[in-house]
């Protein structure tokens, strides 16, 4: 039996390496200017963990299929080295792999979240409510309408609030269902939750980062492969969670500036 | 009852009549095994949850009569609809977090043996100990409500974010009434695990027996006197935490609440709250309930290891020591459950490097145990066979852990199934295997009869593979960017993938249909089981010192006195190859350190 | 449930044969008339569908929002004309309000139906819709309708005209028109609206429209007259 | 799930037999009992503790989240500051006088006297309410009403625990029990200052922040 559980774990280690050294999962091809080092570190989180699992259990298998059910009366051994050199072994080991790990997954974090969006970026607001993203662009004016929650009526198109009887800044913003961004253009998310918890998430652009209710944050990226790419949210926000989504669209600075157009004409 | 005076209120006599020794017990071998009950019946329900969710997710079209005579709303036509997905997620979490990792391993196995194993008559304070398991009771009660009332369970999830938990009834079905009695239930399970946390404390601090000291108690004592430690500071911040959860529910208060939200076209009448604090309160806890989830079964894994090895543990200091870092590293580590929750980007890397340190102690763990074996005369049984896949689970899960610890990375594979797995594997079925194990090593001990042994290998070799089967799918899908907590999957980009899921979900139809046999081997054995002799195992510690199962007073009148370390194992004793801890023989200490 | 749902469908029964037998009233009156609007109403903008592929694909060009509805001379569409006061509650019809989502749309925009009068709503779309109306009177439910469910059944015990929401599709609102009596009209194309057999007696009729709010008009009818009545509304631009 | 088989049963009655006699047995079950019992109450102190550090912690985050303003405390609070401070002082006097053995009346009644300060503290702070609800300040008006409430009633709440048991334990000292449970007593001697320590810092607490 005990030889049994050392196959069986051998197995286990086998099949489980396998998807992942065949290739078959693969990330989502990265289109964002910083998502090569975050896939980097994942790549090299991998391996090591690859390693440790692997080992660990190839170990256990070993010494469950020369240890288990002996009748003879080999003397118990110890491990040569005993629990000091094991512990030291850990230290030494696991501390490097920690301190490799933490540094570099610094830099990836970095990448996201130290660097400021740059000047020229487009600023869109993002707004998550139940169960739909919607997307504010501030029109030829540059400025984005105040917004009031009494005023939301989404049967009438006004998700955000807008008061364009009384706001003149109101009036020109472009409001879309899908975010339509420029390529190889930094764009300045800034995001709004209109009732509960959300979050954004584009696999391609390796960017997650939740909505919090009453606390506005932002995040920046750069888009550089054109396409049409899903947004969904990956905070439960209710019954509608699953299906609430978003296309984001990567288009060329001329389509982006005619698609503008398109929309302020409507 | 009686008046004895409190000097001596736990030297109770002999419990008379049925309810005074099945029902309102202050017999902490009894309560243990309502504990145990109960963690059964929560486990049960849990999983079949689970599988209603699995199916729905790979069979949207499935019909469930049985689900619609249930719950009418939930499952109109057989038809599971999102919210009601969202219900049996919830409940599923709730249930298995709280009324089975906490409770079974716990405060199950810890009521019967802690006191039994340091040598004590009893708890130390046997009417907080039955408050506390009826308390728990309680709890579940309230919380099985939220089933039958017309609103229907919660649909936040076990975590409860606020404020899709606290706005009420424009948050979705089951967000009226369900969500309310879910916070109660919640925080009545924290009294009652705080009243038994402070009872294990005390119980560990002062009623060990003469020349137990505390160096000499058995790792698993040890594990259960750190989770009570780690359980008094968690619940005792879970518990406001719900109280103020509660008031913003029912009391009009803001602290969770910010102002303009509009749900459902309502303005909600709140302001100036922060979802924030409901996260930071909560996950401060719930870092550390993992470790109550797993220290236990790590303890329990290391005392039933040591006795089928048949030799000591390379170090048990080293064990307890990385057990007690375990404990105190998982109060620094909150905040890696929050990196994308806007918190300040400094914090994430504050929180990230000890989460990446927790690696060392449990490494050390996991080594002291591979290097244990090494040259060790293993006996293979249902209870052995169940700690060895013990630890290949929680390697399994731990390594994962790298990955998760980094905020770059979580920024991809955050609220993916690679999560699910993690958690799946380390906290959930690590955690089980541990409560498996103890229980075919201690069934005998707590009933007087034996567990079918081929019956328990059936059972291991179907759930070890079957859950390798059921989680390791889970973490390939996390890399491709599967979201969680979805009831189906509309996006196209997933259709690919439904393949992996329909696998999972077949895997965990047999895994979880192979529980039932344990169920039926612990009812079988429990009746019709071969008697048990005192000390089945060989075992050294002092549960088996004592008749299967034991008096009311565990140890008669004779209090035991110890002479040895726990784990006198491959050396020259009277009866074999080991020395108990209760017998005077002098042995040569065979310790690993 | 089922006992009240059977009592109430025999009470419409016993309503619909005795219309039956008094007929066509000869006595009754007819009121008719025409509701319009004056100044520029808001531009419906068109309905972004893209989150729900399964309904964006079932349009050329994306849907136009249905709030205001106008027609040629300035017609206003989607007005619930009604007897709000003068006539007797009458007893629930046995036929069923019938409403619908397909498309990610209600149809009817507006449904206006009577007390107690069976409500059907059905799912005629790939995707899973959820209904809740938001009354203020009635009781509030909340409850979701995947594809290929039984037709959810309901009932209204209090007349009450109150929006009907969609959570999971947020430009999903409708309106449920809940009334005493069976003398109702919702304006359609060419905003034109008729009640007919309107017994002898003084009347008060309003008309009621999702933004531009409810007007009332007294009228006093003495036989089998017809009379007319015009309402207009004050259009806002936004 | 039952635990009784015939051998155990018949060991129990052995047990029970002999209970009665091992009388060194009891002594020392006397000795430890003083000693767990005394460390149970610490560890409770300490999980009290940690959650008014909870709310404490939870009160500093809200404050910095907007819409925070000024609560004036009403001015009875301090008297029954003075009401819980005394009581602590009277039930030490209690403590030393059974210490001293001098006969349990004498103790008892400042054992009563403690209580009935605690039940003054209690009706005090229900004034304290009733003082806030007459401004119009009410549970839910301002977070700092919120806390001002919360905090205050669940200290309350604590005391009257302690008032219950004091109650109790002044029963078993008036009616002179054979058994008077030391052990518990100084549990609650311990129990009740430590209620009137954290009253004082809530209302420093309160006097800062709110």
């Amino acid at each position: 039996m005990g030889k049994l559980l050392a196959i069986v774990l051998v197995l286990i280690a086998v099949l489980s390496a396998y998807p992942i050294v065949s290739h078959m999962f693969v990330l989502p091809q990265d289109i964002s200017t910083h998502g090569h080092a975050i896939d980097e570190q994942i790549s090299e989180t991998m391996v090591e963990a690859g390693i440790s699992f692997i080992g660990a259990q190839l170990v256990l298998a070993f010494f469950v299929w020369s240890f288990s059910g002996r009748k003879d009366d080999r003397p118990l051994k110890n491990f040569p080295g005993g629990a000091r050199a094991l512990v030291i072994a850990a230290f030494l080991l696991v501390g490097t792999e920690i301190l490799a790990l933490g540094v570099m997954g610094q830099k990836a974090w970095a990448s996201v979240y130290f660097t400021p969006a740059k000047p020229d970026d487009i600023q869109v607001q993002a707004q998550a409510e139940q169960f739909a993203f919607y997307f504010r662009y501030p029109g030829p004016d540059g400025k984005f309408g105040g917004i009031h929650p009494e005023k939301i009526d989404e049967g009438n198109q006004n998700y955000f609030g807008l008061d364009p009887a009384n706001d003149v800044e109101a009036r020109d913003d472009i409001v879309s269902g899908e975010l339509v961004v420029p390529v190889d253009r930094e764009v300045h998310l800034l995001m709004h939750a209109k009732d509960v918890g959300h979050s954004f998430y584009v696999r391609e652009l390796r960017i997650q980062q939740d909505f919090m209710p009453g606390l506005d944050l932002s995040v920046h990226f750069t888009a550089t492969k054109l396409g049409k790419y899903e947004i969904v949210c990956t905070q439960l926000c209710g019954l509608g969670h699953y299906n609430m989504k978003a296309y984001l669209n990567v288009v060329s600075q001329p389509d982006f500036d005619k698609w503008l157009k398109d929309q302020a004409g409507q | 009852m009686q008046e004895g005076s409190l000097e001596q209120a736990h030297v109770h006599a002999p419990p008379q009549g049925f309810i005074r020794k099945y029902i309102f017990s202050l017999d902490h071998k009894v309560i243990g095994k309502q504990y145990y009950a109960l963690a059964l019946v929560a486990v049960f329900t849990g999983m079949i949850l689970s599988w209603l969710m699995r199916i729905h997710m790979v069979w949207p079209e499935a019909k469930l009569p049985f689900l619609e005579w249930f719950s009418k709303n939930g499952a109109p036509g057989g038809i599971i609809t999102p919210e009601y997905y969202l219900s049996l997620l919830t409940m599923h979490g709730t249930l298995m977090v709280f009324f089975v990792l906490t409770n079974a391993p716990f405060a199950a196995f810890g009521n019967y043996f802690l006191p039994i194993q340091i040598g004590a008559e009893d708890m130390a304070f046997p009417r907080f100990n039955m408050m506390s398991f009826w308390t728990t009771f309680l709890a579940w009660v309230v919380l099985m409500l939220a089933f039958v009332i017309p609103d229907g369970p919660p649909i936040a999830g076990w975590t409860a974010y606020a404020p899709l938990s606290a706005v009420g009834r424009d948050a979705g079905p089951g967000m009226q009434w369900g969500a309310s009695l879910w916070g109660l239930s919640i925080a009545i399970f924290c009294v009652g695990s705080l009243l038994g946390a402070l009872n294990f404390i005390a119980t560990t601090l002062d009623l060990r027996a003469k020349g137990m000291t505390l160096m000499r108690m058995p790792l698993s004592s040890w594990a259960w006197f750190i989770t009570s430690c780690i359980a008094l500071l968690a619940f005792a911040v879970l518990l406001p935490a719900c109280i103020l959860l509660i008031l913003d529910r029912h009391a009009g208060t803001s602290f969770y609440i910010p102002a303009g939200l509009v749900i459902s076209d309502r303005l909600q009448p709140h302001s100036g709250g922060s979802p924030l604090l409901w996260q930071h309160l909560f996950w401060f806890f719930g870092h550390p309930e993992v470790y109550i989830a797993i220290l236990p079964s790590m303890g329990i894994v290391s005392h039933i290891l040591v006795n089928s090895m048949r030799k000591p543990l390379l170090s048990a200091r080293v064990v307890i020591y990385s057990m007690m870092s375990i404990g105190f590293l998982s109060y620094m580590v909150w905040g890696h459950h929050m990196f994308l929750s806007g918190m300040n980007p400094m914090s994430a890397l504050a929180f990230s490097f000890p989460t990446l340190t927790i690696t060392i102690p449990a490494t050390v763990l996991t080594l002291m145990w591979l290097g244990s074996l090494y040259g060790a005369k293993i006996q293979i049984n249902s209870a052995s066979l169940f700690a060895l896949g013990f630890i290949s689970m929680f390697v399994s899960g731990g390594v994962s852990g790298f990955f998760l610890a980094q905020p770059s990375i979580d920024i991809y594979l955050h609220a993916t199934y690679f999560v699910v797995g993690h958690f799946h594997m380390v906290m959930g079925v690590a955690s089980l295997f541990g409560v498996f194990a103890g229980t075919y090593f201690w069934f005998p001990k707590m009933t007087g009869r034996m567990m079918n042994e081929s019956l328990g290998k059936l059972h291991f070799w179907l759930t070890f593979v079957g859950t390798y089967c059921i989680f390791m799918p889970f973490h390939y899908l996390g890399l491709i960017g599967n979201v969680r907590r979805y009831q189906s999957f509309v996006d196209d980009f997933m259709a690919p993938y439904l393949g992996w899921h329909k696998f999972m979900t077949i895997a965990a139809l047999i895994t979880g249909a192979s529980q039932f046999i344990f169920l039926f081997n612990l009812i079988y054995s429990r009746f019709k089981g071969k008697p048990a002799p005192e000390n089945p195992w060989n075992a050294t510690s002092l549960e088996w010192s004592i008749p299967s199962p034991p008096p009311w007073n565990n140890f008669g009148a004779k209090h035991p006195i110890v002479y040895h370390d726990p784990y006198q194992y491959g050396v020259k004793g009277s009866k074999g190859d080991f020395v108990m801890q209760d017998s005077p023989e002098q042995v040569v200490s065979a310790s690993g350190d | 449930m089922t006992g009240k749902h059977v009592v109430c469908s025999v009470v419409g029964m016993l309503a619909l044969s005795a219309v039956a037998v008094a007929g066509p009233n000869p006595a009754g009156g007819t009121v008719s008339g025409k509701v319009t609007y004056e100044g520029t109403p808001a531009k419906m903008k068109p309905i972004d569908m893209s989150k729900e592929p399964t309904c964006a694909k079932m349009y050329t060009t994306p849907p136009l929002a249905e709030t205001v509805i106008t027609g040629s001379g300035n017609s206003l569409e989607n007005v619930v004309v009604y007897i709000s006061a003068g006539a007797p509650d009458d007893a629930a019809p046995s036929t069923a309000a019938v409403f619908t989502q397909k498309g990610c749309r209600y149809i009817p925009h507006l449904l206006a139906f009577q007390v107690n009068q069976e409500l059907k709503i059905q799912n005629e779309d790939q995707t899973s819709h959820n209904i809740h109306p938001l009354p203020k009177l009635n009781r509030e439910w909340n409850k979701s309708q995947p594809p290929g469910t039984p037709p959810i059944s309901e009932k209204y015990d209090k007349a009450e005209i109150f929006p009907v929401k969609c959570n999971v599709h947020p430009w999903m609102h409708g309106t449920f028109a809940v009334l005493k009596n069976s003398h109702y009209a919702v304006t359609g194309d060419g905003g034109s609206f008729t009640l007919p057999n309107l017994p002898p007696g003084k009347y008060t009729i309003t008309a009621w429209h999702e933004s531009y709010g409810d007007q009332s008009q007294e009228i006093t009818i003495t036989g089998s007259e017809s009379k007319t009545v015009n309402f207009v509304f004050k259009a806002k631009p936004y | 799930m039952s635990s009784t088989t015939l051998s155990s049963i018949s060991s129990q009655a052995g047990a029970l037999s002999k209970t009665r006699h091992v009388t060194a047995q009891n002594v020392l079950m006397a000795q430890r009992s003083e000693r767990y019992s005394s460390s149970g109450i610490w560890v409770g102190v300490f999980a009290i503790t940690m959650s008014f550090a909870a709310f404490t912690s939870a009160l500093f985050v809200r404050e910095g989240t907007g819409d925070w303003t000024h609560l004036a405390l009403p001015q009875v609070l301090y008297l029954n500051t003075l009401l819980l401070l005394a009581s602590s002082g009277t039930l030490e006097i209690a403590r030393h006088r059974l210490s001293k053995e001098e006969g349990t009346r004498k103790a008892s009644g400042w054992v009563l006297v403690t209580l009935l300060l605690g039940l003054a503290f209690c009706v005090g702070q229900y004034r304290a309410w009733l003082d806030l609800r007459a401004q119009g300040v009410f549970l839910a008006t301002n977070p700092n009403s919120s806390f001002f409430y919360l905090l205050t009633f669940l200290h309350a709440l604590h005391v009257c625990i302690g008032v219950a048991v004091l109650v109790y334990l002044a029963g078993r000292l008036l009616a002179s029990h054979t058994t008077f449970r030391l052990g518990l007593f100084r549990n609650t001697v311990v129990y009740w200052h430590f209620m009137t320590v954290l009253w004082v810092y809530l209302l420093l607490l309160c006097r800062m922040k709110l």
